[in-house]
C-alpha cells in the first residue's frame, strides 16, 4: 500500500535481564489510529520510545514513508515529523508552562529568545487543544493532571506526520480526555498517523481503528478495533480469558470510621464533609482540580486543615503526621507514584516493606532487622498483588508502570490498616492487573476494612463504590448511592458550582 | 616592668641588607595624641601571632593610642587581607601596621595607602614595597638561617653525615619559603643531609602525619626541624616510638609550647625572635612617624637561639606572651 | 530533597507582627534587599565612617571579585553541579598571566602587548581548567564534587610548582594602574568590568536559548535530552564560563596586587557557593536568578566590610557571619511559605 | 541529576583489553580494592619502608580519624544532606574536652574522672553542634550546605575565642597513653575504637529500620513522609550521629596530640566527603555502603602516606592525589556501565 506511514520490521530490544521487545513487526497507515494494547511490561513504551528516538533498538529496522531511518535522538525523530508524548513526563519543574512548551526550540530574534512569540504561540497551542493552563505558572506547582496537559501540548509544537501518545489520559479526567480525542480526530483527517497506548477499553472503542496487541515483548496480532470483542482483546493480551473486570463487592456498612466535617484546606477544599464506614467502598469523583485528592490528603495529614474537624475511629486527627496515621491504620495511596510513592532507586522489596520494618515479625533473634524475614514478607505480599518475584530485586524505577503500581499497593498491605484511600489506583495499569487490584479492593472491603476510591476514571469509581461523593470547586456537591449512581447523574453534578451539599 | 631599653639590630641604611648594628631601643614615653593605628595579621590562629598581638596591643595601651586589629584568617586569603586594610583606612586609620601574607602582593595597595600620607609599617613577615615607611622584623629567612646554623655548628663539614627531616610549613606561604631558603643556605656546606621539605598545614594532625611518615621512611634520621607545631607534635610521636634522645627536635620560631618543650628537654632548641618586641616596636615606629619624631626605620630584636643551656637565664615575657593572655582586637 | 518535604507551617508569630503592608511588600521583593537595607542601617549607626562615598566605592571594588566568581558558580550550580576549583582558577590565572607578562616585558614588548598577551595566557589556562571539569562531568559522568575538587588540588599543586610559592613580580605598572586602580566612565575599572560581566550573564540566562537549556539540564536532565538538548555541551559551557569568570576575577585581583600569587582565593569556592545559595540558587540545579546572586555576593562582602569598619573582633565576626547566612536562608524559607 | 542523564555507552576499548577473567572479577568487587592493591604494589616498589608492619600500623592509626568522620559524613550524605561542620566539631571537641580536663585536674580529680568528664564535655558540645545542624535542616528547611557552613564558621570562631589559637595543655598523661598510644587487644586503641564504630554504623544502616528509613528520606523525602517516616527525626539523627562520630575522632586526635587544638580538622570536611564519594555514596542521597566508605577513607590516607614515604615532593603530591580521586571515580563509572 502506498499510504503506509511507518513500517516496523523485526524490532528487538534487550535490557539487562529482560528482552523488552522480541521481533516486533507492525505498520501504521496515514490518517489511522493504531492502538498498542498489552499488559504492563509488554514492551509498549519501549517500542514507541525506539520509534521516537529515545532508545536505540538491539535489532530490526524502521521505515518511514518508504525510506529506512534509525534515529539517535528525539530531536532527529522530530525533524522527521515524529513526536511523542512519553509515559514519564519530560518537563522541567523550575520552568514555566510556556518555557516548557518550547524547550529545545525556542524562537529567537538576534540570538535572543523571543518572549512575545513564545507567549502567543503557546497560547495558540493550548487553545487548539482546548486546555486552559496558566502560561506563566511554574510546571512544578501544577497538579499532575495539568502537567499531563502540558506534556501533550509539547508534542504539537510543530507539524507532525506521526504522533505517539503513551497513556496520555492516565491522569486526565473525562473533560480533557474528550477534548484530546476531538483533536486527534482532526489530526486523522489531516492524514496524521497516530500510535496510541492505553489500558482503557472505552478509549480504544472511541478512537482506535486497529489494535496491535503485545505480550512479553512479542507482537501477538493486530485486529480491527471496531469489530473485535472486548473479551477477545483481553484474551490476546493476557493469554487467558478475564471475565468482567469489575468485581461485585458485597456491602455491609458498619460503624463510621472516618468522618470529615466541614473541612477547608489551603489547597482549595472548601467546607467539605464526608463519612466512611467499615465494610463499604466510598467513591470520590470530580473534575481535575476539584480538590478530591486534596480532601483526603488533608485527612491523611499531608495538606493542612485550616477549618473543620477530622475524626478517625472517633478520635480527632486534625493535622496529625502521616506516620501517626499509619500507626492508627490509615493508608493513602498517592496518585503520582514516581513523585510521592516510590523510592525509584530502591528494590521493590524495600519499597514494599518500608513501613513495616519496625514490626516484630522482621526482627532477627538478636533483635536487629532480619533481611531474610523481610524478604519473606515482601514475597508473600508480592504474591497477593500478583507481582512476579523476579521484580522484587530490580530497582523499582526500572519496572513497568503497572508493576510499580502493584508494588505500591503491596506496601499498603504490609501493616494492619483499617482505612484504605486509593487516589487514582489504576493509573497506567493494564486490564489484567486492574482486575487483580479490584479483586484486592473487594477482599479488603469484605474483610471489614473501609475503602475510599478517588478516581478520574468514571467507570471505575462508579462500578466500585457503594456510595459516591461528587466534588466541584473544592466543595462536595452531591452524594449518590444505589439507583442514583448513574453516569449522567454524576456528570451533571461535575459542573454545578453553587449549593454545597447540606 | 618596662620592656625597654631593649637591644635590637638596626639596619643602616634602612631596607638594605647591610648587617644590622646593635643599638638599644627606647620608645617614646607617650603618644602626644590618641592616634588611630590599624594592624593587619595574616591570621590569629596560633601562639606566634597571639604573641605579636600581645606586643602591639600592650604597646598601644602603654603609648596611649587607639588600635584596631584585623586578621585575614589564613595565608591563602591575600584578597581578604587587602580588603581588610582598605576597610581600616576607610575607617580612618592614621597608620597601618602589616604582617603581610605576600611579599609583593600588597605593593599596589601600600602605594595607594602611603599616597594618603598614611605611614605603613612592615611587621614580622617582610614586604618588598618601596613605599614602606618602616620595618620592625626579624626576617624568617634569618630565623631559618640561625636554626640551620645552630645545627651546622654541631656537624661541620667532614664529620659523619646526619639526616635532617625538614618541615617548613604550609606550601606557598611567604614566611615558609623565606625560612626554607635560610635553613638551606645555612646547612649548605655542612655534614647535614636535609631531606626535601615536607610542606603541610600548621595543624597538629597534619604535621603529626608528616613526621610519622618521614620517621617511617628514614629510620636513621637524627634531627627533625620545622615549625613550632611540628616540634610540638613530634614530641609525642618520638616518645611513642621510643626514639627519645635518638631524634632531636628543633623549631625555627618559638611559642609557649616550644618553650616548655625546651624546658622539659624534649625539644632541643629554637631561635627566639621576640615577636612581642617586634610588635611593640612597630607600634612605637608608627607613633614616631605620625609625630615626625626621629625613628629607626629598620630594626629587629636581636635574635638568639634558646636551648637547654640558656633557657634558665632569659626573661620569658619579653619573647613570649604570658600564658593568661587571650587575643585583643581593639585598644581604645 | 529536604526542600520538598511535607512541611507543617511552623507558626512564627513575630514574622506577622509589625505593619502588615510592609510585611506583604517584604514578601514580594525577597529577603536579600531587606537584609542589605538592615545591614546598612546597623553598620551606619555603629560607625560614621561606614556610610561614606569612599567606603561605598571601596565596598563595590571589594565585591567585584566575589560577584564575578559567584556568577560563574551560579551557572554551574544551575546545571546541577558544583565548582570547587574556582579558587585554583584564580591562582593559576594570576600566576600564569603574571609570569607571561614579566617574561614578555623583559623581552621588551610594549606594555599594551604585554598586558594583552598576559591576560590571554591567563584566560587560556583558565579555559583548560574549565574544560577539564566540563569533560570529566559531561563525558565521564564524574560527580562534579570530586571532579572539581580533584582539579582544584591538581591546579594548586601546579601553580605552586610554577612559582615555588614565591610571588611573581615585574608586571608592567600600567596593568595595575588601569585594571587595579583606574577608572572607566567614572567607575573604578574593576566595578565597570564586573557590571558588564553581570549584564552578559543575565542576558545569557534570561534571554538566550542556551540559558534556558542550562536551566533545563539542571532541572530535569532526562527532559532536556528528550527535548533534544545536548546536555553534554551545556555542562561544558557552564564549567568553561565559570572558569572564565573566575579567570577575569583572577586577572583583576592580579592587577590589584601587582604580582602573581599562588595563594589567592583560598575561601572563594565556599564563599561563592554561599553567595549563590543565599541568593536563592538551588544546589539541586535548575533554579537561580542572576540579580539575587549579585545581591548575595554583595551582602557577604558588605557584612565583612561593615564589621571591619565597626571594628568587631574577628572571632566574633566569624560567629556573626555564620549566623547571618543561616538567618537569611531561614527568613527566605518563611517567605516562601507565606507567599503561597 | 547528571547521573540520570540518558547515556549511550561511550565505547572504551582499552578497558576490555587485558585478561577477561580478571576483568570480570574486577567488575564484581569494585574498583576501590583494586586501587588499594595497586597502590600497595606501587608504593611498595618505590620504598622498602612502605610494606612494613610498623608502617601498616602507622597507616591504620592515621586512617582512624578520617574513617570515623567519613562514616558520620556518610550518614548525612545518605540523608540527602551535607556536613561541612565536621572540622569545627573536631576543633570544638578537642578544645572543650581538654579545657575541662586541665581544669578538673587542677582541681585535683583522679585521672579516670578527669578523662571521663572531659570526654563527656567534648561529646556534649558536639551534640549541641549536631542538633543545631539537624534543627536548621529539618525544622527550618535550611539548605544543609549553608546550615553546616554557617555552623562551621560559628563554631570555629567560638573555638578560637576559647583558646586564641593557643594549644590547651595540661591534660592527664594517662589520656594520651591510653587513647593516643595505648593498645587494646593488641590493636592500637584508636584503631580498636574505630573498628567498633564502623561495625556499629554498619549495623545501624544495614540491620535496623532507622537505617533503612534514613536511606528512604534521602531517596525520596516526600515518599518517605507518605510512608509514615518522620523525616525530621531521621535528619536529626543523621546530623547528631555525624557530629558524634566526628567528636570521637576529635577526642582521639586530642589524645594523640596531647593538647587541645582549635586548628585541627581544617581539611577534614572536604576529605571526608571525597572519601564517601569515591566510596560510592551519592551526593543526591539514598545511596551508600559503609564498607566502601571505610575503604575510601583508607585509600586517601594510604596514598598520602605512601607518597610521603616514597619521598614525593609536596607539590607533586597534590597533583597525584587530585588525579587519583578523579581516576578512581571514572573507573567506577565505567565499571557500572560494564556491570550491566
Ligand atoms: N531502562 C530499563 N532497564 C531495564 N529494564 C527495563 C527498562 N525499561 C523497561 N524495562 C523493562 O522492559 C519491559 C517493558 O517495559 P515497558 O515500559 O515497555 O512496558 P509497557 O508495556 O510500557 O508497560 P506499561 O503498560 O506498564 O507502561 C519491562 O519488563 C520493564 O521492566
Ligand atoms: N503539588 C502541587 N502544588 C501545587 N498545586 C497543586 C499540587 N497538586 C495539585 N495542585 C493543584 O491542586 C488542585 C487539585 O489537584 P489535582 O490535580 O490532584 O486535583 P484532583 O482533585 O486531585 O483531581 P485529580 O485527582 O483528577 O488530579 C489542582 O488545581 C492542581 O493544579
Ligand atoms: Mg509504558
Ligand atoms: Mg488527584
Amino acid at each position: 500500500m502506498d499510504d503506509i506511514l511507518l513500517e516496523v520490521t523485526g524490532l528487538g530490544k534487550q535490557y539487562p535481564g529482560v528482552k523488552a521487545l522480541d521481533d516486533v513487526s507492525l505498520c501504521l497507515h496515514k490518517g489511522e489510529v493504531l492502538a498498542l494494547f498489552g499488559e504492563n511490561g509488554a514492551g509498549k513504551s519501549t517500542l514507541i520510545s525506539i520509534i521516537a528516538g529515545a532508545q536505540t533498538p538491539s535489532e530490526g529496522k524502521l521505515t518511514l514513508l518508504g525510506n529506512d531511518c534509525q534515529f539517535q535522538t528525539v530531536l532527529e525523530a522530530r525533524k522527521h515529523g515524529i513526536s511523542a508524548v512519553f509515559q514519564e513526563f519530560s518537563l522541567v519543574p523550575s520552568l514555566t508552562v510556556a518555557e516548557n512548551l518550547f524547550l529545545g526550540e525556542e524562537p529567537t530574534r538576534f540570538g535572543l529568545v523571543n518572549q512575545s512569540a513564545i507567549q502567543q504561540q503557546a497560547k495558540q497551542l493550548l487553545a487548539q487543544l482546548g486546555f486552559d493552563i496558566p502560561l506563566s505558572a511554574k510546571v512544578g506547582s501544577l497538579g499532575r493532571a495539568h502537567q499531563q496537559m502540558v506534556e501533550i501540548a509539547k508534542a504539537f509544537r510543530h507539524p507532525v506526520k506521526l504522533l505517539i501518545l503513551d497513556e496520555p489520559t492516565a491522569s486526565l479526567s473525562d473533560k480533557e480526555t474528550r477534548q484530546l480525542f476531538a483533536f486527534v480526530e482532526r489530526l486523522k483527517k489531516e492524514g496524521v498517523g497516530i500510535l496510541y497506548i492505553t489500558h482503557r477499553m472505552q478509549e480504544i472503542r472511541a478512537i482506535a481503528d486497529r489494535v496491535a496487541v503485545l505480550r512479553d515483548g512479542k507482537h501477538i496480532g493486530t485486529v480491527d478495533a471496531k469489530v473485535t470483542a472486548e473479551e477477545r482483546l483481553i484474551e490476546m493480551m493476557a493469554g487467558r480469558a478475564i471475565d468482567n473486570i469489575y468485581p461485585k463487592i458485597a456491602a455491609n456498612p458498619k460503624e463510621v470510621l472516618l468522618a470529615i466535617q466541614h473541612v477547608s484546606t489551603l489547597s482549595g477544599v472548601k467546607d467539605a464533609s464526608i463519612t466512611v464506614r467499615r465494610g463499604e467502598v466510598v467513591g470520590l469523583a470530580g473534575l481535575v482540580g476539584c480538590g478530591k485528592s486534596e480532601l483526603l490528603r488533608a485527612a491523611f495529614g499531608i495538606d493542612k486543615v485550616t477549618q473543620g474537624e477530622v475524626l478517625f475511629k472517633g478520635r480527632s486527627i486534625k493535622n496529625h503526621h502521616p506516620s501517626s496515621m499509619w500507626k492508627s491504620g490509615f493508608f493513602y495511596l498517592p496518585p503520582d507514584r514516581r513523585a510521592e510513592g516510590l523510592f525509584l532507586s530502591f528494590s521493590s522489596r524495600s519499597n514494599i516493606t518500608i513501613p513495616a520494618l519496625r514490626h516484630d515479625k522482621h526482627r532477627s533473634r538478636l533483635g536487629g532487622l532480619s533481611p531474610r524475614r523481610e524478604l519473606g514478607t515482601a514475597k508473600s505480599l508480592a504474591k497477593r498483588v500478583e507481582l512476579h518475584d523476579r521484580n522484587l530485586h530490580k530497582a523499582v524505577g526500572l519496572l513497568s508502570g503497572g508493576n510499580q503500581q502493584k508494588a505500591l499497593f503491596a506496601r499498603g498491605l504490609s501493616t494492619d490498616i483499617d482505612l484504605y484511600v486509593f487516589d487514582e489506583p489504576t493509573v497506567g495499569v493494564d486490564v489484567g492487573t486492574r482486575s487483580a487490584l479490584y479483586e484486592l479492593i473487594r477482599e479488603l472491603c469484605e474483610s471489614g476494612a473501609a475503602v475510599v476510591v478517588i478516581s478520574s476514571d468514571l467507570p471505575e469509581v462508579m462500578h466500585l463504590s457503594h456510595r459516591l461523593y461528587v466534588m466541584s470547586h473544592g466543595r462536595v456537591v452531591s452524594e449518590l448511592a444505589g439507583e442514583q449512581l448513574t453516569e449522567s447523574n454524576v456528570l451533571q453534578h461535575f459542573f454545578d458550582k453553587e449549593e454545597a451539599l447540606s | 616592668a618596662n620592656w625597654f631599653p631593649y637591644m635590637v639590630g638596626s639596619t643602616e641604611p634602612a631596607f638594605s641588607n647591610a648587617p644590622p648594628k646593635n643599638v638599644s631601643y627606647t620608645p617614646l614615653p607617650k603618644a602626644s595624641k590618641k592616634w588611630n593605628v590599624c594592624v593587619s595579621f595574616p591570621h590569629m590562629k596560633d601562639a606566634y601571632w597571639l604573641g605579636v598581638d600581645y606586643g602591639v596591643t600592650e604597646e598601644a595601651k602603654r603609648a596611649g593610642v587607639k588600635l584596631q586589629l584585623v586578621e585575614a584568617g589564613g595565608y591563602t586569603n591575600l584578597g581578604k587581607q587587602i580588603s581588610q586594610i582598605e576597610d581600616c583606612v576607610a575607617a580612618g586609620a592614621n597608620a597601618v601596621i602589616i604582617g603581610g601574607i605576600s611579599a609583593d602582593g600588597l605593593n599596589n595597595l601600600i602605594k595607594s595607602v602611603s599616597a594618603k600620607k598614611i605611614p605603613v609599617i612592615d611587621l614580622v613577615n617582610g614586604i618588598n614595597s618601596p613605599d614602606i615607611s618602616a620595618k620592625s622584623l626579624v626576617s624568617f629567612y634569618t630565623m631559618g638561617y640561625s636554626t640551620g646554623e645552630y645545627l651546622a655548628k654541631k656537624h661541620p663539614k667532614g664529620t659523619p653525615a646526619v639526616k635532617v627531616g625538614w618541615f617548613p610549613g604550609p606550601a606557598g606561604a611567604g614566611w615558609v619559603e623565606a625560612a626554607h631558603k635560610g635553613f638551606m643556605e645555612a646547612t649548605k656546606n655542612s655534614a647535614l643531609k636535609v631531606l626535601d621539605p615536607k610542606y603541610g598545614d600548621t595543624g597538629k594532625e597534619a604535621q603529626s602525619k608528616l613526621v610519622e611518615d618521614v620517621l617511617q621512611a628514614n629510620p636513621d634520621i637524627k634531627y627533625i626541624a620545622g615549625t613550632a607545631v611540628t616540634a610540638e607534635a613530634a614530641q609525642g610521636i618520638v616518645k611513642s616510638r621510643n626514639l627519645a634522645g635518638k631524634v632531636q627536635l628543633l623549631s625555627f620560631y618559638i611559642t609557649p609550647g616550644v618553650y616548655d618543650g625546651i624546658k622539659q628537654g624534649q625539644i632541643m632548641a629554637s631561635p627566639a625572635d621576640s615577636m612581642v618586641i617586634q610588635g611593640r616596636i612597630a607600634v612605637d615606629q608608627a607613633v614616631r612617624l605620625l609625630e615626625g619624631k626621629p625613628v629607626l626605620k629598620h630594626v629587629g630584636p636581636k635574635i638568639f637561639v634558646v636551648d637547654q643551656k640558656n633557657i634558665g637565664k632569659i626573661v620569658k615575657d619579653t619573647i613570649l606572651p604570658p600564658d593568661s593572655f587571650s587575643p585583643v582586637f581593639n585598644v581604645n | 530533597m529536604n526542600e520538598s518535604t511535607v512541611n507543617k507551617p511552623t507558626a512564627m508569630p513575630w514574622v506577622i507582627s509589625g505593619p502588615k503592608t510592609l510585611f506583604r511588600w517584604g514578601l514580594k521583593i525577597g529577603v536579600l534587599p531587606i537584609f542589605l537595607g538592615l545591614a546598612l542601617i546597623v553598620f551606619g549607626s555603629l560607625s560614621d565612617q561606614f556610610l561614606t562615598v569612599q567606603n561605598f566605592i571601596n565596598l563595590l571594588r571589594q565585591s567585584v571579585y566575589l560577584i564575578l566568581v559567584s556568577l560563574g558558580q551560579m551557572l554551574v550550580l544551575i546545571s546541577g553541579g558544583f565548582d570547587l576549583s574556582v579558587g585554583t582558577v584564580l591562582a593559576i590565572t594570576s600566576v600564569v598571566s603574571s609570569m607571561t607578562m614579566s617574561y614578555l616585558s623583559h623581552q621588551g614588548f610594549s606594555p599594551e602587548w604585554v598586558i594583552a598577551l598576559g591576560c590571554l595566557a591567563g584566560l587560556v589556562s583558565a579555559f583548560v581548567v574549565g574544560s577539564l571539569n566540563g569533560m570529566g562531568v559531561s563525558l565521564f559522568k564524574v560527580s562534579p564534587f570530586i571532579m572539581t575538587m580533584g582539579v582544584q588540588s591538581i591546579g594548586f599543586g601546579f601553580a605552586l610548582y610554577l612559582t615555588g610559592g614565591v610571588p611573581v613580580s615585574g608586571l608592567p605598572s600600567e596593568f595595575g594602574d588601569v585594571f587595579g586602580f583606574g577608572d572607566i566612565f567614572g567607575m573604578p575599572a574593576p566595578v565597570f568590568i564586573c557590571v558588564v560581566g553581570a549584564v552578559l550573564v543575565w542576558l545569557l540566562m534570561e534571554r538566550t536559548a542556551a540559558g534556558r537549556h542550562l536551566h533545563a539540564v539542571g532541572g530535569n536532565a532526562r527532559a532536556a535530552e528528550l527535548s533534544g538538548i545536548r546536555s553534554g555541551r551545556m555542562l561544558m559551557m557552564a564549567y568553561v564560563l565559570c572558569a572564565g569568570l573566575a579567570a577575569i576575577a583572577g586577572l583583576l585581583l592580579t592587577a590589584r596586587t601587582g604580582s602573581g600569587e599562588a595563594n589567592i582565593g583560598g575561601t572563594v569556592a565556599l564563599e561563592s557557593i554561599a553567595a549563590c545559595v543565599i541568593g536563592g540558587v538551588s544546589l539541586r540545579g535548575g533554579i537561580g536568578k542572576t540579580i539575587n546572586v549579585v545581591l548575595g555576593a554583595i551582602f557577604i562582602v558588605l557584612v565583612q566590610n561593615g564589621m571591619n569598619i565597626a571594628n568587631i573582633g574577628s572571632y566574633l565576626q566569624m560567629v556573626v557571619l555564620g549566623g547571618l547566612l543561616i538567618i537569611a536562608v531561614i527568613t527566605d524559607q518563611l517567605r516562601q511559605k507565606y507567599l503561597v
